[in-house]
């Protein structure tokens, strides 16, 4: 088993996630790929109550990416439990929850609601990229200190996998990492979509709604590797990179650079079984590169 | 819904910019019907992010096809597939018309949205219903079909060099200035924005039901990026709770009916 | 004249600039393209000394981008003033003068050496996201207080065009916009590279000597887009965007998003002629935006 | 220098996986010396911030030549280049080989690195120069020329397939272990770098004097980006100060002597 991972008490079934709001819930796919051959699922960011999402235009397209500004459109935890966590169970590969929120208390209660249902899930991934309200519209994500207090406290309610996951859209993401990592997080994923903006120059407007907008898709892959690998020096948690993922040299190249397990985003639009193209190519390319199980290319990078 | 490799039949410019590629694609066509499209990757080392969403225009067989513009560099490769090009293509996605009881069917294609529109007439022809159909277009080299006014084909274009000068509503004009029995129209559309806004408009000053295929930017085509959102006119019951205020295109739609929708 | 463009008593003959470090001094492309009828030529970063630049791999592409870590290579301020100011002198374009440093007493004396010597250019652009040896490898271009105390040091010694360019690598872009507003800078202009990194799987090393380098190219032209927005909203000087413009279209984007004036960069590597292509291409774009003169459209984005 | 519109003469497979293209570029066919590049943009819509450089294997009245190995998406292109295709060109690029005087050429190709030596090499033949070619490959269906030892022309291969078995170092070695009146030989070669390195080793073993055309990224080609540095032996005099430890692989190379470079 080349491209199994143990990792913190839990077994993928290979290092490759589908990321979080580009795989749905795991059954809109069902059509066109077995789930269940992935090394896990991240499910679209789920918050306190149910939110309808931006106005259109949400999405566009960019060299080699995409700018998206969906909103966080989701059915709100409540009637996530109710209808989407019993498929979730159903599933045979590790679940992630991704919550979204506006305020550590909206983490909290979401956390709490999702801990009172019976779920196979193996953890979270909090997504602190959100526009926060109490500080002025400026992001969880790139403020240390909140991140602190945010894992902390939800540390507090739960043993599952708490997985934090970052913004690129800081000076020093080391710090935020090293502040989740003091507040008690299992895990550390990065990146979140990058700040990009498009104009549509014959209507004048923005070519998103919301003017700004997340940078997506394999433009921003050398900047999520800068940033995976520069997180690997900082903490001792282990790492899920994500960012412009589209073949398994990729994956390679984010473990190399430090991280266990790495997340397929955008690509998946694309082709929705480019995640297990990928864990296809893999095996060969561990060949190719002497190595008995994957996960021991984890940050063997060499420098000049 | 399947991601199938299709092969290319046949693929040559029907009209002055109109191509016409027909695919064998078993599977589709088996699922097929009509208001719906395929996601198609242009070539292989396609290097944006997002296929291209194409209209089925005919099911026959094991034969798909599509009709479309050479509007930029996606549609500029597919003119580019030669017959026995294997092409990667996502399909079916999307709803279809709705179901015609006696509803008289005036179907109404403006430009390349006239690809939705000939699949569904396929079914009525077929089917041996009686219907009109009003294609639009800026001039007469853009159309591939006879002015048949007899038959109930009108083709309307902006500069008058074939049939009926105007736009498709002078065309919807002329058959309701016609004194006909006909009460239960029922207008079946897809063009640009304004062409369907504007029927939007007619169906509404003149109460008749209309349905609309409409054309959205479209990341992954079957529901998960949800990026091809429409606002509504009111909210939803169906669909899930984050899809009452606005539905998606490709999965809610992208047939919709007029009045449930803001704005085509 | 619908693309000239008059701004602080300067004429350009067209918003078209090509950027720092992808044009050398205009004297190499002679025989491709007729420099002159660029709107200007930034020249690539002049520092104290002569620097070697940094070891090899320098380059690599990545999807609709490219990375770069030169390590500013050149010949040093003393040989620059005598053997490429003279040349720069004879364009009939505007000249304005990279420079960058490690410290504020290296930028003003670079400054200083300049301006003691007859030059025709319009001014400098200051080049602030070099790593900075005093505040242990953080950059300049980061840090508010810095640039504002750098920008008002150099203003004193020149009267010619001060523009500062910033680095995209910050959380809030606007803070150091409006800290080189405040120290007296003429202009901003913006972006810099991202900071991104590769990796080379057989050899496990990365794609730079230096593993982090500079990520350009279309690829960031949607990041380089926001960051002039929100400068633009931020500051009341001028602006030149920089960042993946490869077409008119990018212009008008970067120009109603509060640009004056832009600068072309690694596109030239592919087509050493793109500036003046997309000067010829502005034309008719201006007709059909229905605008007498380009600069009419400076900031014109309707938000939704 | 130039940036000229060149026509494709033709452009086909010479052996396994090598292609040759012959295209019509009048500018640079008339500026162009042996050891010379073109930078080539392999189509027109090419998505990457690269062009692709390939040295100049031959120059014939207004034609040049390339010849070259599909390894990724850019030779790719390349290879559907059709006969009568425009493709846009910047050339002739970099130094020249140095100047013979009396010295005896033994000429190396390795792999596609065989190009720039076969445009030297036409040089020498057309002036009645004497001189050896070794070239190298893999296995037999490499190579596009017959192993003729008698006429100075030795092939190797890997497995022994056609010519000598083993590397190009073998074929150095027999010419030098055969008895010559010969003393001034000097190597110019181009091939992968461990190749040119183990040549670098022989000829200062051998105390000969030795060029190499290097292979480095390249993202302009003229000496503006700095990205194709080669680290030198010892400080340059020649070129700007910022290239005395670094040498531009564009504009002072691609060809160098070996002992100006730390590896090749
Ligand atoms: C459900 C649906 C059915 C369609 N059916 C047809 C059809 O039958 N015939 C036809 O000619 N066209 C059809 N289109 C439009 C077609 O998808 C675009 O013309 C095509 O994607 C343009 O691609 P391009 O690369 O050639 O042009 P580009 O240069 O990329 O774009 C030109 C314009 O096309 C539109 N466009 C680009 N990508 C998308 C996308 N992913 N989704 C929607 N619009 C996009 C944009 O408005 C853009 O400004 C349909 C679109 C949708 C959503
Ligand atoms: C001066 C010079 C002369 C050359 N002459 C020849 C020749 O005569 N015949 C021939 O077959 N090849 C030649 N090459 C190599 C050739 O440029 C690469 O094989 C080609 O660029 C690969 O492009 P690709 O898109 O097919 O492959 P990619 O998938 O992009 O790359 C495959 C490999 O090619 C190399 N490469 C890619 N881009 C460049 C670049 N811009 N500069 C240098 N190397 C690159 C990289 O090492 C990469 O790993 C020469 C290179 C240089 C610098
Ligand atoms: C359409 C879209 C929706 C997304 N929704 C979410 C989300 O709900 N929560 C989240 O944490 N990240 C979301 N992301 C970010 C991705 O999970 C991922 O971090 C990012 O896209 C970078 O990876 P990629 O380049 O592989 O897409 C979304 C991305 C896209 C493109
Ligand atoms: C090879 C290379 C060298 C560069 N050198 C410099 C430099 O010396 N000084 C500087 O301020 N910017 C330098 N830049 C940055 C560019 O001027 C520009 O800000 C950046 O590349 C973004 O624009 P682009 O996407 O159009 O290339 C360099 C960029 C590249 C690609
Ligand atoms: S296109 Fe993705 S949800 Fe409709
Ligand atoms: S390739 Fe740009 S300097 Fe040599």
């Amino acid at each position: 088993m080349l491209t199994k991972i143990e990792l913190l008490n839990h077994t993928f079934k290979s290092p490759i996630l589908v990321a979080s709001g580009t795989f749905g819930y795991g059954d809109e796919v069902a059509g066109l790929i077995d789930v269940n051959q992935l090394g896990g699922i991240i499910t679209k960011s789920v918050t306190l109550e149910p939110r309808e999402g931006n106005a259109p235009p949400r999405i566009a397209e960019t060299s080699a990416g995409m700018l998206n500004s969906i909103g966080l459109a989701n059915l709100g935890v409540e009637k996530y439990c109710h209808t989407k966590l019993p498929q979730l169970n159903k599933l045979e590969t590790k679940v992630i929850i991704n919550i979204a929120g506006f305020g550590i208390d909206d983490y909290v209660k979401t956390l709490q609601i999702l801990e009172n249902h019976d779920g196979n899930h193996a953890g979270y991934e909090i997504n602190i990229s959100c526009p926060n309200v109490k500080s002025g519209g400026m992001q969880f994500g790139v403020d240390a200190v909140m991140t602190e207090s945010l894992t902390s406290e939800m540390r507090k309610h739960t043993n599952k996998l708490l997985i934090l996951k970052l913004s690129p859209n800081v000076t020093k993401i080391e710090d935020i990492a090293m502040a989740a990592e003091a507040g008690g997080a299992d895990m550390i994923s990065a990146i979140n979509t990058v700040v990009g903006m498009g104009i549509n120059i014959h209507n004048r407007k923005p070519v998103l709604n919301t003017v700004f907008g997340g940078l997506s898709g394999p433009a921003i892959k050398p900047i999520a590797l800068a940033n995976v690998h520069k997180i690997y020096k900082a903490v001792s948690v282990p790492i899920i990179g994500i960012g412009g993922i589209s073949t398994a040299e990729d994956v390679i190249e984010f473990i190399m650079a430090g991280a266990d397990l790495v997340q397929v985003g955008t690509s998946n639009f694309k082709d929705p079984s480019i995640g297990l193209k990928i864990t296809k190519g893999l095996e060969p390319l561990c060949k190719t590169l002497e190595v008995t199980n994957i996960h021991d290319l984890k940050g063997t990078l060499e420098y000049y | 819904m399947v991601n199938e490799v299709a092969s290319v039949i046949s693929n040559y410019e029907i009209a002055s910019n109109y191509w016409q590629a027909i695919l064998k694609a078993p599977e589709i066509s088996r699922m097929a019907k009509p208001g719906q499209f395929i996601n198609i990757l242009p070539i292989k080392n396609w290097p944006k992010m997002m296929r291209r969403p194409m209209s089925i225009a005919s099911n026959e067989h094991e034969n798909i096809s599509i009709i479309y513009k050479v509007v930029g560099e996606g549609t500029q490769y597919i003119s580019d597939w030669k017959e026995g090009s294997k092409v990667d293509i996502i399909g079916p996605l999307g709803n279809t018309w709705p179901e015609f009881n006696d509803e008289y069917p005036i179907l109404i294609g403006g430009g390349v949205g006239i690809a939705p529109i000939l699949y569904l007439q396929d079914k009525f022809s077929s089917e041996g219903i009686k219907h009109h159909l009003i294609m639009g277009a800026k001039t007469g080299s853009e159309h591939f079909l006879e002015h048949s006014p007899d038959d109930g084909l009108l083709l309307t274009t902006d500069d008058g060099t074939i049939g009926i000068k105007g736009t498709v509503i002078r065309a919807l004009e002329a058959i309701f200035h016609t004194p006909s029995d006909i009460r239960n129209y029922r207008i079946c559309a897809c063009g640009p924005s304004p062409m369907l806004n504007a029927i939007k408009q007619f169906a509404s000053d003149y109460s008749i039901e209309c349905f609309v295929a409409l054309e959205t930017m479209m990341a992954c085509g079957f529901g998960i990026c949800q990026g091809c959102s429409i606002e509504r006119e009111q909210n939803s019951d169906a669909g899930s709770s984050y899809r009452k205020k606005y539905s998606l295109a490709c999965i809610d739609g992208p047939v919709f009916q007029t009045n449930e929708i803001k704005n085509c």
